[in-house]
């Protein structure tokens, strides 16, 4: 165990990765001279040379497209949109490759291949540099989608995620990067794609997040004990496959559930767990399950309105004190 | 007289690429045939006409080497080894079909073949074709990457940014346009800025080739100096073959848009009887040659039909398989 | 009135429009010369001439980007992309330009403009080609979502969108070009953006559908009619911007809710509906709320499977019955 | 001595291009220290030592014609003629910023002066671009579309399209590459296949120049040619303008990826005091005017500082707003 930040646990993850396994090789904008926009490929290049880490064109289908034929071509890629604002450029790769290529041929190849994408609000980048698209490829079948909320997660989905055989979306949070945790050291240090983990127990509502909202779901539940509210965090980690399970069991036990999340609502990841929760669980909840989430509003530049159109801490609050007093 | 076929090719190899243009006329015209009777569906685009790019590129290419596609690519899956009986399967939707019936028409694969697929958006090949000739450079394996595509595709994004990457890269493509002057109903004049597609690639510093995509050892000639030139420089390279599609866009397209005279003037020009005179005119097959083979390719074809017809529907559960390993 | 095909009555509505206004022009692969690839814009090139009705080369974010800009410099057009499936070349046009130049802008351009694109399922494409990606854009703040089910909603619909000053993605179900229905005839058939239509009243149970889910789901209420079972069929008509108060009004009345969408379940159409009826209803449904959608699978190619994979009469059929067995 | 600056432009004109590079240099200085302050947020792009691109080059455009522009664009707009309080309200995301705070640095915008946009996805001014020299050939006005970018954006998928499009549909865009070498940390050498920007027109038989983006007078010149050109012949052209940027590639960029030594060496070139030597050598200018027009320029960017500070936020309703007409 180490206290280190997010952007160094999925640091630590690559190199330990690339260490082990020749065949993984990295690509993106500015990811090696450069070491990443946002600093995540921190030595890559040095350690590894510039054939297995390299810098691309600013052509992200291509960026896409060509993990695609390399890990048909039996390497590992890890490939790194520099935001997932710049995935809408790739969908074409994304889903209509991407996610079909094992299908379509009747299972005769694997994609293994991790996307890497910073994300999500908050930093005043406008409209055009503030999504977060999580939905977009929850919603496509084919793909493992990863969106980790600490940093021993990041490290251990990270690894996981180079390891499968399968493609992986892999959402990493902005305003994540500066934020510490303690991490496993351990070279085998895996988080198991697909399981959701429940950072907090509580007996009175469960509060349902992903990535950064995981953090703020967790500082409201601290405010709320407060009140005397008992709030159980489910941090899904994995979009997909999605650990129905773990939350569902939850909200059954507390008969009460918010959902996080901080892509638009209308169609959004909260769309899918409520509407998961609602029908596996209508016959024991107390009230309705409530969807906090983005605004769906194109995001303003101006800080004094972009943190309207983001969830905060006081939303969660608030919510699950007007849960609290519901009753059905 | 000396043979000038001979003086390219062994007969063994003459005999090979006839053969396999004779065969995928024969089986594309069954295809039409099978879809009139419902037994194909979907969307099905016809290569008849185009035979001699098919058979002389791949000729030219290295059994290691990887080969992608669009969707018109039954012949070019077939000349690389494809069994055709699988092949038909696969179009009818079957169990045993080469993509167990998941793939249809437009989506052929068969990595043994190093056959890496038909691929149904318009230019979603090239960042493929880069991504596996960059697997195959990275891996130091002998192998380059042969991407098909047609003359509407280089319109797209992705054509200039395949070409730029495969330079930057210097990585083994060999990039083979089938310009038959038509995207669907859309002339190359009235879609592209220089119609002359070899010349598009001077903006990348990319040598390139046009070819008459008619005539098969020309093709074959083309695509090997291309190929070699990849092998030995580990660079892309581009060959250009015109060439031109005797039947509409799909079946659904009767085609109406190119003046009969057009059409007439190209059927006159079709691969394979010129081929053949010339191989009766050079003495390496005679009239009797020609029809055993037309009759060994039919029995073939007939074979596939009746394999697919009897072949199994994939199970209901198989939605849910190869998604995921 | 006069019976006509719901590809008559896009064609109807294209030739009305272009008449009436000279602003608006076309755009899209094989619009002009070749009618269309499902010969929606038949007689267009000739009546309208080639500066209004023009072929353009494969590139789909073009299509949309320059759509984007002219609507800009004082345009109406309507851009065509050949089928869903291939917008996903043009996200970034679609989502992050289109739909967010307004509001980035402060407001200081609009953008007339219609994206008509084909889709949906059921005629044996294979993966690439069967999508249905109308979540997507109804995820997208700042985009209008359209999607006819009948002829004279085709008509109307298209008109009105036409006329709209906000930018329209407009969905065209493949499968039903060849339907037939009466049209009105007048130039001013207009149906308004934004307003569900109830084609079939009825008091047990509310089938929330649109597009061609909603011709299935009046198919299987005519059959559970023979059951005695009473179904309200809401044809949404528009995703975006959404008439929820008429799918709740309804609901609320028959206390019972299946929502029918093509698209994948996940994040789906159908999680946002369900999740509306289920916060605003949660006190009078009889049932929990019943979603039949795509199979979260690609598409396999093989008819035999393929129709598994789709929203079939019997489905819906048999999913009412089961919510008509519910009763909590 | 003639002055041959005088043979190009008179001096009023002279005077007003020097007048605009000072105040945007100006400006921008003042942009970072606003920044280093946390009045700006986000990303924040400048263009001190880019200045005579945007000078020059708008000065050879109509006062009708369209301009586009990337995500650096504040000396775009500014030498176009937005108020410089305006701008830096929106920079400081206030009420009375040039898109009500909406847009910020990479998204200034003002339809009146025909400054139609800056655009945060690379590439993404391509296509509207196209869209808008269409609407304009469409209604038979007299303007051209003035689309910059950078060296990094040509090797976007867009680029390609755009150009091919313009070429075909015979519209008035004049591409202007503004070179600076590099994409970010990303020297052109390392993304595109041939870095000589303005040779990658010649697979879509558009004419190009290459021009000292250093050089006021050079660029005016360049794009003045090109400008009429593109009007002439309703057709598309390409201005590469080598230039560079003094500063890393955002505020969040300490640019270490570039050699001290070619940093000096280009700042010994900056296009400011070049041209100021030349003003005065040419007796155009003396050492006090320009102390005046440097006050000036001050005074203005600190008029438009305070504006900013004492201007309102945006109301909090404002995010439902401006969204759908
Ligand atoms: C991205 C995309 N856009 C449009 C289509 C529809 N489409 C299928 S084939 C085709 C024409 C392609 O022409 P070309 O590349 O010349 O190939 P050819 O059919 O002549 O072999 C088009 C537009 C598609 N499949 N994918
Ligand atoms: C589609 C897209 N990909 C990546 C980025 C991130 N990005 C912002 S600026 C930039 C470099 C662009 O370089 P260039 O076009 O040369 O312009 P310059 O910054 O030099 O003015 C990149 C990669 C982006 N904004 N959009
Ligand atoms: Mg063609
Ligand atoms: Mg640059």
């Amino acid at each position: 165990m180490a206290e280190m930040t997010y952007r160094d646990a999925l640091n630590a993850a690559l190199k330990e990765e690339m260490r082990r396994d020749p065949s993984i090789v990295l690509w993106g904008e500015d990811v090696a001279l450069y070491e990443g926009s946002f600093k995540v490929t921190r030595g890559l290049l040095a350690e590894f040379g510039d054939e297995r880490v390299k810098d691309t064109p600013i052509s992200e289908n291509t960026i896409i497209g060509a993990a695609v034929g390399a890990a048909m071509g039996g390497l590992r890629p890890v490939a790194e949109l520099m935001t997932v604002n710049f995935a809408l450029l790739a969908m074409d790769q994304l889903i209509n490759h991407m996610a079909k290529i094992r299908s379509m041929f009747g299972g005769q190849v694997n994609l293994p291949m991790v996307v890497r994408m910073p994300g999500g609000g908050g930093s005043q980048l406008g409209a055009q540099h503030s999504q977060s698209l999580e939905s977009y490829f929850m919603h496509c079948p084919g793909i493992y989608v990863v969106a980790p909320a600490t940093p021993a997660d990041a490290k251990g989905l990270l690894k996981a995620s180079i390891r499968n055989d399968n493609p992986v979306v892999f959402l990493e949070h902005e305003l994540l990067y500066n934020s510490k945790g303690e991490v496993p050291s351990d070279g085998e240090h895996l988080v198991p794609l697909g399981k959701a983990a429940v950072p907090r127990q509580g007996t009175d509502v469960t509060i349902i997040a992903y990535s950064r909202m995981s953090v703020l779901s967790l500082q409201a539940a601290q405010m709320l004990e407060k009140d005397g509210i008992s709030c159980e965090v489910v941090d899904l980690r994995s979009l997909a496959p999605l650990d129905t399970e773990t939350f569902l069991e939850s909200a059954r036990k507390t008969s009460r559930a918010v959902v996080v999340s901080e892509c638009w609502k209308t169609c959004g990841v909260g769309s899918e767990i409520a509407s998961l929760v609602f029908e596996n669980c209508f016959d024991i909840l107390s009230a309705p399950v409530k969807r906090i989430s983005g605004l769906d509003v194109p995001m303003p530049y101006s800080r004094k309105i972009e943190k309207l159109c983001i969830p905060q801490v006081e939303d969660i609050v608030a919510a699950v004190r007007d849960l609290m007093r519901q009753e059905y | 007289m000396e043979s000038r076929l001979r003086a390219i090719l062994p007969d063994h190899d003459l005999l090979k690429l006839h053969r396999q243009m004779v065969l995928c006329r024969e089986f594309e015209e069954s295809c039409a045939e099978q879809y009139t009777k419902g037994n194909i569906t979907g969307f099905l685009h016809l290569y008849s006409g185009q035979e001699a790019v098919a058979a002389g590129a791949t000729h030219a290419l290295h059994r290691d080497d990887y080969v992608v596609s669009a969707y018109r690519e039954h012949a070019q899956a077939i000349v690389r080894g494809a069994d055709p009986k699988r092949v038909m399967a696969e179009l009818f939707g079957k169990a045993t079909g080469i993509c167990k019936g998941k793939g249809g028409s437009m989506h052929l694969f068969d990595p043994e073949l190093g056959f890496m697929g038909g691929y149904a958006i318009v230019g979603g090949q090239f960042p493929i074709a880069v991504g596996l000739a960059f697997a195959s450079k990275y891996r130091k394996e002998d192998r380059i990457t042969a991407c098909f595509f047609g003359d509407g595709a280089t319109n797209q994004g992705n054509f200039h940014e395949g070409l730029n990457w495969a330079r930057l890269w210097e990585l083994p493509v060999l990039f083979i346009c089938e310009n038959n002057f038509y995207g669907i109903g859309t002339d190359v004049q009235r879609s592209s800025a220089l119609p002359s597609i070899h010349k598009r690639t001077c903006g990348y510093d990319i040598p390139s080739a046009r070819v008459d995509g008619m005539d098969v050892m020309a093709v074959f000639e083309a695509v090997k100096w291309g190929a070699e030139w990849v092998r030995q420089h580990f660079r892309p390279y581009l060959v250009e073959a015109i060439t031109y599609r005797f039947r509409g866009h799909s079946m659904a397209d009767p085609g109406k848009y190119r003046p009969a005279a057009e059409v007439e003037l190209w059927k006159a020009r079709d691969p394979i009887p010129s081929f053949e005179r010339r191989l009766i005119d050079e003495g390496i097959m005679t009239r009797e040659d020609l029809d055993a083979v037309a009759a060994k390719a039919r029995e073939t074809v007939v074979e596939a039909v009746k394999f697919a017809e009897e072949s199994p529907w994939p199970e209901d559960e198989e939605v849910y398989h190869d998604i995921f390993i």
